[in-house]
C-alpha cells in the first residue's frame, strides 16, 4: 500500500499541545506528595508559558493543521479565545489555592484537570470541523464533571456533578445526532463543507436535514451557554460545585461555547441567518427575562450568580442576530469582561468560604464592608460592573453590545435588553446593600484571620482590570475586533 | 432476503430497547441493551461496516456494558420501584412521540438527498481495517490524538472520583 | 482652534481633583480630621480652575467661546468613536462654577456637620466622588460621557442617602432613589439609542449639527425620552417621589443633591439639548406643562408639611418645575439663571436647616424630633447667624426684590406670560404659595414663642464658625447674586448672565419681549402676590396663633370678634381645604398611586420570579424534560417555516 | 439494497427511545444506559450515511464516538458509585437537595 502522508503543521496546534502537555506535567508532578504545595504555582507557570506561546502566534494565522483536512486552524480568533481561557484559568487557580487547601482537594489532579479543561476549550475555539469541536467539548465536559464532583465527601458537590453529567451527556447526544444529520446532508463535518452545501443549490430534503442538524446543535450549545429552556441545570450545578470550579464553569465553558457559536455563525449559518433570527431572538429574550427575574428572588449567592450568568448569556446571544463583525466583536469583548467579572464575584465567595462555614447567602455578606473593606470593595466593583454601571468594564461591554445591536437594526431587542438590565440592577445592588448597609451578624460565618494572599491578588487584579477596561476600553476593543477579523 | 435481515435486526433492536427502558430489574436492562448493541452490530455488517461492527461488539457490548453490569453488581441494586414521576412519565412519552414526528419527517423526506449509494459499496476494502487505519492516521490524526487525551482524562477522573479518602500516594 | 484647545488643556483637572480626593480618602487616609481637609482642598482647587476657565473664556470673542478639549480617544472601533473630551463653553462653565463653588461651601460646612461622625472618611470620599460625577456630567462633550456622569451621580446619591445605614429607612430611601432614577435613566438611554441610531454619533457637536430632516421622524420621541430622563433625575411629577425620601441622608448631602448637583442635571441636559428640543413643539409643551404642574403640585404639598427638610424638599421640586417651565417656553437662559440663584439660596436653606437640626439634636429631649417644625420656634435670638442668613434666603426664594430669586423667577414668569399665559398663572400662584410656605417655615422655626422647654432652650447653641461662614457667604450670594442678570427694563445691557450664555443659545429664535410697562406690571404683580403669601404666613403663624390665644379671654369684653371671625373664615375656607387637599395630594398621589404603582410593579416581577423559581424542582429529569420541550420548539419552528 | 431511509428512521427511533429512557427512569445507571442508546442511534445514522456516500469517514466518527462513550461511562459510573457511597441510593429523583 502507499498512503500519502499528510503535511502536518504542528505549529498550528501549538497552544493546544502546550496546554495538554502542561496538564500532563502537573498531573505527574502531582503524584509526589512533597511537591504538593508547589503544584498550583507550577500550574500558574505552565499556564503562563501557554499564554506566551499563544501571544507569540497572534497575527500569524490563519494556518490550518494539515493539508488533507484542516480539522483545526490557528487564527487570531482562536488564539484570543485561548488567551481568555488561560487568563480565566490563572484567576481560577489563584482563587482555588486557599479553598482547595482548606478542603483537602489541593491535589495535582485538580489543577491538571483544570488545565485539561482549558485545552478542551482551546480545541473548541480552534476547531473548523464538527468532530474536533465535539471532541474538544468532551475533553472540556469530562474534566468539568470531575472537577465539579471533586469534593467527594460533599453531598452537594456530588449532586451537582451528577446533574451536570447526566444533562451534559444528554445534550451531547443531541449534538451528536445533529452532527449525524449534518453529515448526511453535506457528506462532511467540516464547517466549510456544510457552508458549501448551504450555499449551493439544495433540495428541500437536504435543507430539512441541515436545519434539523443545526437545530440539534443549537440544543447542545444552548445547554452549554445555559440558554433558556436548556438552562435548568445552571443554578443547581453552580451551587453544588466547589466555588472556584463554579467560577470557572460560569466563565470558561460558557465562553468556549459562545466562541464556537460565533465561528459556526461566521462560516456555517450565514445562509440561514434570516430564517433563524426569530427563533434565536425569542430564546435570547426568554433567557434574559428568566435569568433576571428569578435572580431577583434568590438569596443564595451562588444561585443568584447562576441566574445572573443565564441573563448575561442572553445578552450575548443578542448580537448574533446583527450578523456583523461588530456584533461578533462585541460578544468577544463581552466575554472577556464577563470572565473577569464573574470570576471576581465567585472569587470573593471562594476566598470567604475557604475556611469556616461557606459564605452562602446574602446574610453572610452582612457587614462585610466594615469587616473586610478591600474584599467588599472588590465585590462592589464587580457587582456594579455586572449591573453595567459606568465607569466599569461591564458598562463598556453592554454599551458596545447594544450599540452593535442598534447598528444592526434591532432596536426592539436592545430596548428589551436594556429594560431587563435595569431590573438586574436591583439584585446586584442588593448584594452591595447587604455588604455596606446591614449590620453584621453576631458571629460572621466566615472564619477570622487573614484571607489568602493569592486569592486577594486575583480579586484585586480582576477588579482593577474591570475598572481599567471601563476607563480605557480601546485596546481591548481593538483586540476583539482583530480577533473576529480573521473569521471568514 | 436483505430486507428480512434488516427487519429482524430492527425489530430486535427496537423491542429490546423499549423493553430496556421499561424493565425494572437493572441486570435485565443491561442484558437487553447488549441485545440492542448486537443487533446494531448486525446492521453495521449489512452496511459494509465490518470494522465498526467488530468494535461495537468488542468495545461496546463487551467492555462498556460489562462495566455497567459490574457496577450494578457492586452496588447490589435491586428492582426499581415507582417514584415521583407521575406526570413526568406520560409527558415524556408524549414528548418523545411528538419529537419523533418532525425527525422522522426529516429523515424520510431525505431518501438519499439526490445521491445514490455506490453499487459496489464504495469500492473494495470499504469499511475494512486498512482503509480505516489509513484514515485514522492521516486525515483524522488530530481527532484521534484528542480522543487519546480524552481517555487519559477519563481514567484520571474515574480514579480521582472513586478513590476512598483523600490520602495521597506519598503518605 | 488648536492653540485654544491647548490653552484649555488643564480642564481635565477640574473633575479629576475631586476624584483624586476620593481616592486618597478611600485608600490612603485614615484620619477623619484630615479627610475633610483633603476633600475641601481638592474641590477648592477645582473651583479655582473653573474660575480660570471662566476668565479665559470671557477673554475670547463671542464666537469662539466653545472649545472641545479631547483628553484621549476613549472608544475607537470600526463603526464609531467616542472621546473622553470636555466641552468648554459658557453653559458648562456656569455649571462648573456652580457645582464647584456651592459644592465647596457645602464641603466646608460638612467639616462642622459631619466631623464627629464615625464614618466621616467614607462620607467625604462619597462627597468627592459625587462632585466628580457631576462635573463629568456637565463637562463632557458627548452623550456617553454625560451618561457616565448621570449614572455616577445616581450611584453616589444612593450611597450618600443611605449613608446612615443603621437606619433602615435610610437604606430604603437610598434604594428608592435609585429605582426611581432608574426609570428615568431607562428613558434617557432609549433617547440616546435613538440619537445614535439616527444621528450616527453621540458627540454634541455632531448631533446638534445633524440635519433636522434626518432627525425629524424621531425628534419628538428623542426629546420626550430625554425629558423623561430629566424628570427622573430632576424629580418632576410623577417621578419626584424619591426626592422627599432622600432627606434621610445627612443634611449637607441634601444641600448638595438639591442645590448644586444631581437634580440640576436634568435642567442642564434639557438646556444642553435645546437644539433638539427646539425642533419639537410637542416636547417643548410637555416640558413646560410638566414643569408648571410640578411647580404648583409640590408647592401645594409643601404648604402643610411639618418636617423642615421635607418642606425644603418639596420646595426644591417646585423650583425645579420653574426651571423646566422656563426651558419649555424657550427661555433656556432663564432656566439656567434660576438654576444658579436657586443653587445659592437652596444650599443656604438646607444648610441653615441643618444648622438648626444640628443644634436641636443636642438640645431636644430623647424622642422629640429635631426636624419637626412643631418642636421649634423662637430660635431667632438663640441662633442669630442662622436666622439672618435663612431670612435672606427665604426672601430670595420668595422672589422679593432685589434678592437673587426675584430676577430669575421674574424672567421665567415673563417668558411664560409671553408664550403660555395659562402656565404663567400657574407660576404666579406657585409664587404666592412659595412665599407662604417658606415664611411659614421661617416663622415656625425662628419666630413666635419657643416650643422648647427651658432645659432644652439652654442647650441650643449657634453652630460653629466652620458651619456659619458658608451660610454667610451664601447669604451674600443669595442677596446680590441676582444682579448678574439685571432685566433689560431696568438697565439696558446689564444682563451679563444672559449675555454670557447668549452664544450657547444663539440658534434659538429671538424671544419676544413685551413692552416695558407690561414687564413692570408683571413684576409688581409677582411681588404683590409674594407679599400676600408672606402676609398670610405671618397672619397664621405669628399673629394668628398669638391673637387667637389672647382673643379667647378678651372676647367677652371687646368686639374684635370680627377679627377672630376673619381668621376663622380664613382657616375654614382657605387654610383648611388647602391643608386637606395638600395632605390628600401627598397621601393619595404620592403614597398610594406612585409608591403603590412602584410596589405593585416590583411585586409582580417578584412573584413571576418565584413562579419560575419553583419550576426548578431539583429533579434532574424534570430539567431534561424541559430541554426536550425546547428541542421540540426548535423542531416545530424548523418544520413550521418550511411547511406550507 | 435497503434504502438508507429505513436505517435513518430506525436510528431516530432508537435515539428517541433512549431519550425517553433518560426522562422516565429513576435509576441513574439506567439513565446512563438511555444516553448510550441515544449515542447508538446517532452512530447508526453515521454508518448509514457512510454507506450512502461510499465514504468511510462515517465509520471513523463511530469509532471516535465509542471512545467518547467509554470515557463518559467511566466518569458517569464513578459518579454513581460516589452517589451511592454518600447517600446509599442511586435513585436520582431522591437527589434534589439543590433546588429553587
Amino acid at each position: 500500500m502507499n498512503t500519502a502522508l499528510p503535511v502536518i503543521n504542528l505549529y498550528a496546534v501549538m497552544p493546544q499541545i502546550v496546554l495538554v502537555s502542561a496538564a500532563t506535567v502537573v498531573l505527574i508532578v502531582g503524584l509526589f506528595e512533597r511537591f504538593r504545595k508547589g503544584i498550583p504555582y507550577l500550574s500558574l507557570l505552565l499556564l503562563a508559558v501557554s499564554g506566551v506561546v499563544a501571544v507569540n502566534q497572534l497575527g500569524l494565522g490563519p494556518v490550518p493543521f494539515s493539508d488533507v483536512s484542516s480539522m483545526m486552524v490557528m487564527d487570531d480568533f482562536g488564539l484570543v479565545a485561548t488567551l481568555v481561557f488561560i487568563a480565566g484559568a490563572v484567576l481560577t487557580v489563584l482563587i482555588s489555592i486557599s479553598y482547595a487547601e482548606a478542603r483537602s482537594i489541593d491535589r495535582g489532579e485538580y489543577y491538571a484537570l483544570l488545565i485539561y479543561a482549558v485545552s478542551g476549550m482551546s480545541m473548541m475555539a480552534a476547531s473548523t470541523d464538527l468532530f474536533t469541536f465535539f471532541l474538544g467539548l468532551e475533553v472540556l465536559s469530562i474534566s468539568l464533571y470531575v472537577l465539579i464532583g471533586f469534593e467527594q465527601r460533599d453531598a452537594g458537590s456530588n449532586e451537582g456533578a451528577l446533574k451536570y453529567f447526566l444533562l451534559g451527556a444528554f445534550a451531547s447526544g443531541f449534538i451528536l445526532y445533529g452532527m449525524a444529520l449534518l453529515y448526511g446532508a453535506s457528506g462532511s463535518t467540516e464547517y466549510e463543507a456544510i457552508a458549501r452545501t448551504l450555499g449551493g443549490e439544495r433540495s428541500d430534503a437536504v435543507n430539512l436535514l441541515l436545519l434539523g442538524g443545526l437545530g440539534l446543535l443549537l440544543v447542545g450549545i444552548g445547554f452549554k451557554i445555559s440558554m433558556v429552556p436548556f438552562h435548568a441545570w445552571t443554578p443547581d450545578v453552580y451551587q453544588g460545585a466547589p466555588t472556584p470550579v463554579a467560577a470557572f464553569l460560569s466563565t470558561g465553558s460558557k465562553a468556549a461555547a459562545f466562541v464556537v457559536l460565533i465561528r459556526l455563525l461566521g462560516s456555517v449559518f450565514p445562509g440561514l441567518q434570516m430564517e433563524w433570527i426569530p427563533l434565536i431572538s425569542v430564546l435570547a429574550v426568554l433567557t434574559i427575562a428568566v435569568g433576571n427575574v428569578v435572580a431577583l428572588v434568590q438569596t443564595n449567592l451562588k444561585r443568584l450568580l447562576a441566574y445572573s450568568s443565564i441573563a448575561h448569556a442572553g445578552y450575548m446571544l443578542l448580537p448574533l442576530m446583527a450578523d456583523s463583525q461588530d456584533g461578533s466583536a462585541s460578544i468577544v469583548f463581552y466575554l472577556i469582561v464577563y470572565t473577569a467579572m464573574n470570576l471576581g464575584a465567585f472569587g470573593v465567595l471562594a476566598v470567604l468560604s475557604a475556611r469556616g462555614a461557606p459564605c452562602a447567602t446574602l446574610e453572610d455578606l452582612a457587614g462585610l464592608g466594615s469587616r473586610r473593606p478591600l474584599l467588599a470593595a472588590v465585590m462592589a466593583v464587580v457587582m456594579f460592573s455586572l449591573a453595567g454601571i459606568p465607569p466599569t468594564a461591564g458598562f463598556m461591554a453592554k454599551f458596545y453590545l447594544f450599540s452593535a445591536l442598534v447598528h444592526g437594526g434591532y432596536v426592539e431587542l436592545a430596548v428589551i435588553g436594556l429594560l431587563f438590565s435595569g431590573v438586574s440592577l436591583y439584585y446586584y445592588l442588593r448584594v452591595v446593600v447587604w455588604m455596606y448597609m446591614r449590620p453584621a451578624a453576631e458571629t460572621p460565618a466566615e472564619a477570622a484571620g487573614r484571607l489568602s494572599y493569592t486569592g486577594m491578588t486575583a480579586l484585586c487584579l480582576s477588579a482593577l482590570a474591570i475598572l481599567a477596561v471601563g476607563v480605557f476600553p480601546s485596546e481591548l476593543l481593538q483586540l476583539a475586533e482583530r480577533a473576529v477579523m480573521t473569521l471568514p | 432476503m436483505e430486507l428480512y435481515f434488516f427487519l429482524f435486526f430492527a425489530i430486535v433492536a427496537v423491542a429490546s430497547s423499549v423493553a430496556m427502558i421499561l424493565q425494572r430489574n437493572p441486570i435485565y436492562c443491561v442484558l437487553l441493551l447488549i441485545m440492542v448493541m448486537i443487533s446494531i452490530a448486525g446492521l453495521y455488517l449489512m452496511l459494509d461496516a465490518q470494522f465498526v461492527a467488530i468494535i461495537q461488539i468488542v468495545v461496546y457490548a463487551g467492555a462498556i456494558m460489562v462495566l455497567f453490569l459490574f457496577v450494578i453488581m457492586l452496588l447490589n441494586l435491586s428492582r426499581e420501584e415507582g417514584g415521583v414521576f407521575r406526570i413526568q412519565k406520560p409527558l415524556a412519552v408524549l414528548l418523545a412521540a411528538l419529537l419523533f414526528l418532525p425527525v422522522a419527517a426529516m429523515v424520510m423526506s431525505y431518501a438519499g438527498g439526490g445521491t445514490t449509494p455506490p453499487a459496489d459499496g464504495g469500492g473494495a476494502g470499504f469499511g475494512e481495517v486498512e482503509q480505516i487505519g489509513t484514515l485514522l492516521f492521516t486525515k483524522y490524526l488530530l481527532p484521534v490524538e484528542i480522543a487519546a487525551v480524552l481517555l487519559l482524562i477519563a481514567i484520571v477522573g474515574a480514579v480521582v472520583l472513586t478513590r476512598k479518602g483523600t490520602v495521597s500516594v506519598g503518605e | 482652534m488648536n492653540h485654544m484647545t491647548e490653552s484649555f488643556s488643564y480642564v481635565w483637572l477640574i473633575p479629576f481633583l475631586p476624584l483624586l480626593g476620593a481616592f486618597i480618602n478611600v485608600f490612603v487616609n485614615r484620619n477623619p480630621r484630615v479627610s475633610g481637609m483633603i476633600a475641601c482642598a481638592t474641590v477648592a482647587a477645582s473651583f479655582l480652575l473653573a474660575l480660570g476657565v471662566f476668565f479665559q473664556l470671557i477673554g475670547l470673542p463671542d464666537g469662539e467661546r466653545s472649545v472641545d478639549v479631547v483628553v484621549y480617544s476613549w472608544i475607537t472601533t470600526g463603526t464609531f468613536a467616542v472621546d473622553v473630551a470636555f466641552l468648554v463653553d459658557p453653559l458648562s462653565t456656569v455649571m462648573m462654577l456652580v457645582v464647584t463653588g456651592v459644592g465647596l461651601l457645602i464641603h466646608v460646612y460638612s467639616i462642622g456637620y459631619m466631623g464627629k461622625d464615625a464614618c466621616c472618611v467614607r462620607y467625604f470620599s462619597y462627597l468627592n466622588l459625587f462632585m466628580f460625577a457631576m462635573l463629568i456630567l456637565v463637562m463632557g462633550n458627548n452623550f456617553l460621557l454625560m451618561f457616565v456622569g448621570w449614572e455616577g451621580v445616581g450611584l453616589c446619591s444612593y450611597l450618600l442617602i443611605g449613608f446612615w445605614c443603621e437606619r433602615r429607612s435610610a437604606a430604603n430611601a437610598g434604594m428608592k432613589a435609585f429605582v426611581v432614577n432608574r426609570i428615568g435613566d431607562f428613558a434617557f438611554i432609549l433617547g440616546l439609542l435613538l440619537i445614535f441610531l439616527y444621528a450616527g454619533s453621540l458627540t454634541y457637536a455632531d448631533v446638534f449639527a445633524a440635519d433636522p430632516a434626518v432627525l425629524a421622524p424621531v425628534i419628538t420621541a428623542i426629546t420626550l425620552l430625554l425629558f423623561v430622563g430629566a424628570m427622573g433625575k430632576s424629580a418632576q411629577v410623577p417621578l419626584h417621589v424619591w426626592l422627599p425620601d432622600a432627606m434621610e441622608g445627612p443634611t449637607p448631602v441634601s444641600a448638595l443633591i438639591h442645590a448644586a448637583t444631581m437634580v440640576t442635571a436634568g435642567v442642564y441636559m434639557v438646556a444642553r439639548c435645546h437644539v433638539l428640543f427646539a425642533q419639537s413643539a410637542t416636547a417643548m409643551t410637555a416640558v413646560a406643562v410638566v414643569g408648571a404642574v410640578t411647580a404648583i403640585f409640590a408647592a401645594y404639598i409643601a404648604l402643610t408639611q411639618y418636617d423642615i427638610k421635607r418642606v425644603l424638599a418639596y420646595s426644591t421640586v417646585s423650583q425645579l418645575g420653574y426651571m423646566f417651565l422656563a426651558c419649555g417656553v424657550g427661555y433656556f437662559t432663564a432656566g439656567i439663571f434660576h438654576l444658579v440663584t436657586h443653587a445659592f439660596f437652596k444650599a443656604l436653606l438646607f444648610m441653615g436647616a441643618g444648622s438648626v437640626i444640628h443644634a436641636l439634636e443636642h438640645a431636644l429631649e430623647k424622642g422629640r424630633d429635631p426636624q419637626d417644625l412643631r418642636n421649634m420656634g423662637g430660635l431667632r435670638d438663640l441662633m442669630p447667624v442662622t436666622y439672618k442668613s435663612m431670612l435672606l434666603a427665604t426672601l430670595a426664594i420668595a422672589g422679593i426684590a432685589p434678592f437673587a430669586g426675584f430676577f430669575s423667577k421674574d424672567l421665567i414668569l415673563l417668558g411664560a406670560f409671553v408664550n403660555a399665559p395659562a402656565l404663567w398663572l400657574v407660576g404666579l400662584a406657585t409664587g404666592a404659595m412659595t412665599a407662604f410656605y417658606m415664611f411659614r417655615l421661617l416663622f415656625m422655626t425662628f419666630g413666635g414663642e419657643t416650643r422648647l422647654s427651658r432645659d432644652e432652650t439652654e442647650k441650643v447653641r449657634e453652630s460653629s464658625r466652620v458651619m456659619t461662614i458658608p451660610l454667610v457667604l451664601l447669604a451674600v450670594l443669595s442677596t446680590v447674586g441676582g444682579f448678574i442678570g439685571i432685566p433689560h427694563v431696568f438697565a439696558a445691557g446689564m444682563d451679563r448672565f444672559g449675555g454670557f450664555l447668549a452664544p450657547v443659545f444663539s440658534g434659538l429664535p429671538e424671544a419676544q419681549v413685551p413692552s416695558a410697562s407690561v414687564e413692570l406690571t408683571l413684576m409688581v404683580l409677582t411681588l404683590l402676590l409674594a407679599a400676600a403669601g408672606i402676609w398670610g404666613a405671618y397672619t397664621v403663624y405669628i399673629r394668628g396663633n398669638s391673637i387667637f390665644d389672647r382673643l379667647v379671654p378678651r372676647a367677652l369684653y371687646t368686639l374684635s370678634l370680627e377679627k377672630f371671625y376673619v381668621d376663622e373664615i380664613y382657616d375654614t375656607l382657605i387654610v383648611g381645604p388647602v391643608r386637606k387637599i395638600a395632605r390628600g395630594c401627598w397621601r393619595i398621589l404620592d403614597s398610594a398611586i406612585i409608591d403603590g404603582g412602584l410596589t405593585l410593579a416590583a411585586l409582580t416581577v417578584r412573584s413571576m420570579g418565584n413562579a419560575i423559581r419553583y419550576t426548578q424542582t431539583g429533579v434532574v429529569q424534570n430539567y431534561a424534560l424541559i430541554m426536550v420541550v425546547g428541542a421540540l420548539v426548535v423542531f416545530a419552528y424548523i418544520t413550521g417555516f418550511l411547511g406550507p | 439494497m435497503i434504502p438508507v431511509t429505513y436505517y435513518l428512521v430506525l436510528s431516530a427511533v432508537l435515539f428517541l427511545v433512549g431519550a425517553t429512557g433518560v426522562l422516565i427512569r429513576r435509576n441513574a445507571i439506567i439513565v446512563l444506559m438511555g444516553i448510550e442508546l441515544m449515542l447508538n442511534g446517532a452512530n447508526l445514522s453515521f454508518v448509514a450515511f457512510a454507506r450512502q456516500f461510499g465514504m468511510v469517514d462515517g465509520h471513523i466518527y463511530v469509532f471516535l464516538v465509542i471512545t467518547v462513550a467509554a470515557a463518559e461511562v467511566a466518569i458517569g459510573l464513578a459518579l454513581v458509585i460516589l452517589l451511592f457511597r454518600n447517600r446509599g441510593t442511586v435513585n436520582i429523583d431522591e437527589v434534589r437537595s439543590l433546588r429553587w
